[in-house]
């Protein structure tokens, strides 16, 4: 058996509980001995504690005034925020290089703006309009952005997974460097592409991360209720890669655990898994009553918001002063202002284009068909 | 009905039917059917408006018999006395 | 504008004097493979059982000894996996060629199809284009019951975002590869599993072929048979049959299911006034019916007879042979159609 | 201006029905052109205000100009050019008084009937189809409608090969091979030059009675038929009529030949492209000679449906409105065999002359009182010559034998009609 990290979720019960506080990652788990050898890494996303700090609070903020623009009926359509999972997103993201690639789920408003999308884009984006980042017609579940290599919300659970086997099957055939991290949730592991391509990645040692966001529930249905082994690490071991189960509500130990998990990829060591275990306050959509658990397992799990749980210890060793927080705040509230701004300023994309990019330019033959 | 009266009414009846007939030369005895080109459905139609201006039909076997103009006079006449005395 | 051979920017390597020469379908295409394999280091072929098996139809046999394990992959039973890796592999930049055994297993990789590759470019306003080529057998006729013997192909020729291929000959089974490799989008080939031992001549510098326009197979004015795939033979059979009837009928070679080449079909029906569809997939919402309604909604005033089609029967096709024959569309069938067409009521 | 026969190519406005203000709809007769072959009347097929009329009577337009601008019309075109722009004989024309009687008899709505004709007419077989089997319409392919309508052929006269007997290109393509018959017109008194619409109708009749003699070699019999029981039956009949209904022996004559001819399907039909082609059913052509001279053919359909009734109230109104010149397109189409009735004219025997590319037309002289030996016994009957000029090409005399035979039968056997 596997030396994950037990201290939550691997019970029979529905119900959750957060994460005692831990430091660091949990320890790596494989069916063949791994060595974890740190490099260096080329990264050039902001890697200190209080730059992650700042991009969670960056995606709060967001996430929050979301909810709010879409009970004003300015983002409509399926809206899924990731508040309470901040941490995820932004360890992840702070640990991959820009040649990397991400595939991610319909969750993805906080991996996006970690990855450095711009706001402005994302706005534009859910407001419909054709200065969003997919031109408006992806809407939240669907973010696009080629030039920062990143691939899209997929709004089928698991259908992103067999694609970051093949770009990373790219990158290998062509000798680059290159990680594929895909984000998935833990309804994904229930899905046949998740094994499919597990397999084929490890098979073929392709260089894809594996980044499971479990927070509990496959939409309203709590992982156990699903799953007949709710030791997700474990299982994704099973096909012969690394893996470890992390503390998704520490950034710090994401981020960690990330890094090691991309040095070991690019080493050449093959795929690898992380099970990052983590919650979200919120319901699983905008439609969600959010029936399924109940409130005193959200303020138990709130309790371990990695916000403040990252504020406390950078206010109280000096790190970080109120006055830093207050001028964050304050600049991230502009940053949003701006981007709805932009979002109501954008251009509707023409009509006349309805057509235009079902195939490339080249192929367009202008008929109905 | 006087025979002046009998003889109008044919003229009336004959005009509809050909509207540019001239009655003014039709002599009494003169075929009806063959001075006007009448053909059968012709005939048919002037017996027809014939018996609804007199007020009484006109059977078949009379209207074989109504030849020329003369002929029609004396049958309006006379059967327009007998409609008379039944009345 | 639609791409044709004639077009392409890339000059074929592959010498054009071998001259004329005898030559199968499943050689023609395992031909196809070896050029492309040469000409451009961007393409692979993945699939099951496409290595060390030689492809379960023999496609690909000696490609693995040629071109070695990283070109020629064999994958594990996931059709959706492969398919969708297939899909990453050309984001990535690589040109990737997918064969899928059967359409049938395609339905595993259905989602990869539809919402990836048919979907990604548009979604993403224009910045995600899938150059893959997805190949696969189709079609019923040798007595492999109903779960290995369906015509799928009109199902993915409803999916705006792909282009469908449906070589008949031996010349577009060596040349359709190639200008699909080349194709910015995604395209799906579907080669029937009774054409891989045609045997014929492959023409003098075959090599591309104009992968948007139906071709006129044989030229007649009396009816259009519009067929693809397996049914292109039993149309020109039928089509000799109608001659001793002294009927002309004129045969379209779809080659193209999706975009269908209209202009061919509607220009042909303006001549002959009077169709006869031949699809061996089943009728109920199939192609037929679209072509059908195409030729109804755009040249309706030039029909002199009711559309005919001749279809598949709507039943899973049974093993037996006698019955795997009535269910399917057969020379006499499309003779007596091409008759009810032309012929005056006797 | 509408196409009222493949060879035409423009028309006479003679008259105009209407005038501007007017409100008109679909139906409405709203002139009378003349199409060097009779003058026919055109109906409106929208419903709207009279705008502007853009032609004045006397003057020549040719097929397809706008006659004239009818307001508030539902065409999608506006009032810029609709009503009356047809080119085609497409503009809906009143049912025949026969039709609307059937209709009123079955209890059918003449507005909701699909008229099988492509002039939008509706037939006595439209009616007759709704009564025994729901809505029933020509089976006309699209392209053999789209050619009748560019080439002005009458659907109703163009006998269908197709399955069910529908029409296709190549019978809309035979019936445009065919000359339409020769159809004077008589002249009216708007507008037109009398000698010269006279010298137009007789070039016509010249030429296509001068086609007849050349290419169609004539074989001619006759008969002698007793009408005694016939005219008695009638007789009988008449005492029960009102008079303006009575029948006469016309009716008879022409319903026997239109019987005959579907008995003897041989006579009955065309002569195309070096082929007889058989008719569908009997359209009866009623060869009409005009007080001023010339002739019109309106045709009887489907005569042999008729009953006697029946055959007369479509004669007696055909002839009223020939003789008026208001004969509608329809009305001229391509009969599958014709009859000549000179009896009225005091003639004995008809030796007629055919109207290509019909194979027969069949003559009846006046029926006159003449000494007639009946089972040994001399006696004075009604009788009449009635004669049939054929084409030896279709058919040979046996076979014309047998029409002549048939229509004497049919004469002795009058309660059956």
């Amino acid at each position: 058996m596997t030396a994950v990290d037990k201290s939550h979720g691997t019970g029979r019960s529905a119900a959750r509980e957060p994460p005692r506080r831990r430091a660091s990652a949990t320890e790596p788990s494989a069916t063949t001995p791994t060595t974890l050898t740190p490099k260096p890494q080329t990264t050039t996303a902001a890697t200190g504690p209080a730059d992650l700090l700042r991009q969670m609070m960056r995606i709060r903020r967001f996430e929050e005034k979301c909810a709010e623009l879409y009970s004003d009926t300015k983002i409509r359509g399926f809206l899924h925020l990731c508040i309470g999972e901040e941490a995820t997103a932004v360890g992840v993201m702070s640990a991959l290089a820009p040649g990397d690639a991400v595939i991610s789920t319909y969750r993805e408003h906080g991996h996006a703006l970690a990855r450095g999308l711009s706001m402005d884009s994302i706005m534009a984006e859910m407001f419909g309009k054709v200065t969003g980042c997919s031109r408006g017609r992806g809407g939240s579940m669907h973010l696009f952005d080629a030039e920062h290599r990143f691939y899209g919300g997929n709004a089928i659970v698991a259908g992103g997974l067999p694609l970051a086997v093949g770009m990373a099957l790219a990158d290998h055939m062509n000798g680059r460097a290159n990680v594929t991290a895909c984000l998935f949730g833990d309804g994904a592991m229930a899905e046949g592409e998740f094994h499919e391509s597990a397999n084929l990645a490890a098979l073929w040692k392709l260089p894809v991360l594996f980044c499971c966001e479990n927070n509990g529930y496959a939409m309203g249905t709590a992982l156990a209720r699903t799953h007949a082994e709710t030791d997700l690490a474990a299982r994704a071991a099973s096909y012969g890669m690394v893996s470890w189960a992390v503390d998704g509500m520490n950034v710090e130990a994401v981020a960690e655990a990330t890094k090691r998990a991309v040095a070991q990829i690019r080493g050449g060591g093959g795929p690898c898994f992380l099970e990052l275990r983590t919650y979200r306050f919120r319901a699983h959509s905008m439609y969600d009553p959010d029936r399924y658990r109940d409130k005193s397992e959200i303020e138990q799990w709130k309790r371990a918001d990695p916000i403040p749980a990252l504020t406390g210890p950078l206010l109280s060793s000096g790190t970080l002063t109120e006055a830093d927080l207050r001028r964050w705040s304050a600049e991230i509230d502009a940053e949003i202002e701006a981007a709805i701004t932009a979002a109501d300023q954008g251009q509707l994309e023409p009509v006349a284009d309805l057509t235009r990019f079902v195939t490339s330019e080249a192929n367009r033959t202008g008929g109905p068909w | 009905m006087t025979p002046d009266q009998a003889r109008a009414m044919l003229e009336t009846t004959l005009r509809e039917i050909v509207p540019d007939a001239d009655l003014s030369t039709l002599a009494p005895g003169a075929d009806l059917r063959s001075t006007f080109e009448l053909d059968s459905l012709d005939f048919v139609e002037l017996v027809d408006k014939l018996s609804t201006r007199a007020g009484f039909r006109i059977e078949e076997d009379d209207a074989d018999g109504l030849r020329s103009a003369e002929a029609v006079t004396q049958f309006l006449v006379t059967r327009s006395s007998h409609v008379g005395q039944q009345a | 504008m639609t791409k044709t051979a004639a077009q392409s920017a890339t000059p074929t390597t592959t010498p054009t004097a071998d001259g004329a020469r005898q030559t199968t379908y499943r050689e023609a295409l395992r031909e196809a493979h070896r050029d492309a394999l040469k000409r451009d280091p961007r393409v692979f072929l993945m699939g099951e059982d496409v290595g060390r098996y030689g492809g379960s139809f023999a496609v690909s046999l000696g490609l693995l000894e040629e071109f070695g394990p990283e070109r020629i992959r064999d994958a594990p039973l996931s059709e959706s996996a492969f398919t969708g890796a297939g899909i990453g592999a050309a984001l990535g930049g690589m040109r990737p060629i997918v064969e899928i055994m059967t359409v049938n297993f395609s339905l595993l990789a259905l989602d990869q199809i539809l919402n990836n590759a048919a979907t990604l470019l548009h979604m993403s306003g224009g910045q995600l284009a899938v150059p893959l080529v997805v190949r696969m057998t189709t079609g019923a006729g040798r007595q492999l019951a109903a779960q290995h013997s369906h015509s799928l192909e009109g199902w993915y020729a409803h999916i705006p975002g792909l282009r469908v291929l449906a070589p008949a000959t031996i010349e577009d089974a060596r040349g359709m590869l190639w200008p699909a490799l080349e194709d910015p989008d995604p395209v799906l080939i579907f080669e029937h599993g009774s054409l891989y031992n045609l045997a014929g001549t492959l023409p003098d510098g075959a090599a591309e072929v104009d992968i948007s326009r139906a071709a006129i197979r044989r030229v007649g004015s009396d009816v259009t048979v519009i067929a693809y795939s397996g049914g292109l033979g039993k149309a020109l059979a039928a089509a000799d049959l109608l001659a001793a009837d002294g009927i002309q009928a004129e045969v379209i070679d779809l080659r193209v299911l999706r975009p269908l080449d209209d202009d061919t079909i509607l220009g042909s029906v303006r001549r002959t006034h009077r169709v006869v569809i031949v699809d061996e997939g089943w009728r109920s919402g199939g192609l037929s019916a679209e072509i059908a309604a195409r030729i109804a909604e755009q040249t309706f005033y030039d029909l002199d007879a009711p559309i005919e089609r001749v279809c598949g029967a709507e039943v899973p096709i049974p093993y037996a042979k006698h019955m795997e024959e009535a269910a399917l569309p057969q020379p006499v069938d499309i003779v007596a159609a091409a008759r009810r067409a032309v012929a005056p009521s006797g | 201006m509408p196409s009222l026969g493949a060879d035409m190519e423009e028309g006479t406005l003679l008259e105009w029905l209407v005038k501007p203000g007017d409100t008109v709809h679909r139906g409405d007769i709203v002139a009378v052109v003349d199409t060097s072959k009779s003058a026919v009347e055109v109906e409106c097929f929208d419903d709207g205000v009279i705008d502007a009329l853009l032609v004045d009577p006397g003057q020549v337009v040719p097929v397809g100009a706008v006659l004239a601008r009818i307001e508030g019309s539902a065409a999608a075109t506006g009032p810029t050019s609709t009503g009356l722009h047809v080119v085609s004989p497409v503009t809906p024309i009143a049912p025949s008084p026969l039709v609307r009687h059937r209709a009123h008899e079955l209890g059918i709505d003449l507005a909701a009937v699909h008229a099988t004709g492509a002039d939008g007419v509706v037939h006595r077989r439209d009616i007759e189809g709704l009564a025994h089997a729901g809505p029933a319409r020509a089976r006309v392919s699209p392209l053999a409608r789209r050619l009748a309508e560019a080439n002005g052929v009458n659907l109703g006269a163009v006998s269908g090969t197709g399955a069910g007997g529908a029409i296709r290109a190549d019978d809309v393509r035979q019936a445009m091979a065919a000359p339409a018959t020769s159809q004077a017109s008589e002249p009216t008194t708007s507008g037109l030059d009398a000698d010269q619409r006279a010298i137009a109708m007789r070039n016509s009749i010249a030429a296509l009675m001068s086609r007849s003699k050349r290419e169609i070699p004539h074989y001619y019999l006759s008969t002698t038929v007793d009408l005694q029981r016939t005219s008695e039956w009638m007789r009988e009949r008449n005492r029960e009529l009102p008079v303006g209904e009575r029948l006469v022996p016309s009716a008879a004559l022409l319903l026997a030949a239109a019987r005959a001819a579907r008995e003897v399907p041989e006579l009955n039909g065309h002569w195309v492209d070096g082929a007889f082609r058989p008719a569908a059913g009997v359209d009866l052509g009623l060869i009409l000679s005009l007080r001023s001279g010339g002739l019109l053919v309106p045709v009887l359909a489907a005569a042999d449906t008729l009953d006697v009734s029946q055959v007369m109230a479509l004669m007696r109104d055909l002839t009223r409105r020939a003789r008026a010149g208001r004969l509608r397109g329809s009305e001229l189409s391509q009969p599958s065999i014709s009859v000549s009735n000179l009896g009225d004219q005091g003639v004995e025997s008809v030796l007629g002359v055919i109207y290509p590319p019909q194979v027969a037309l069949i003559g009846f002289g006046a029926v006159i009182q003449r000494p007639w030996a009946v089972d040994g016994l001399l006696g004075v009957r009604p009788l009449v010559t009635v004669t049939l000029a054929a084409d030896h090409r279709a058919t040979d005399a046996a076979i014309g034998a047998r029409l002549l035979k048939t229509i004497d039968r049919i004469l002795q056997t009058p309660e059956e009609t």
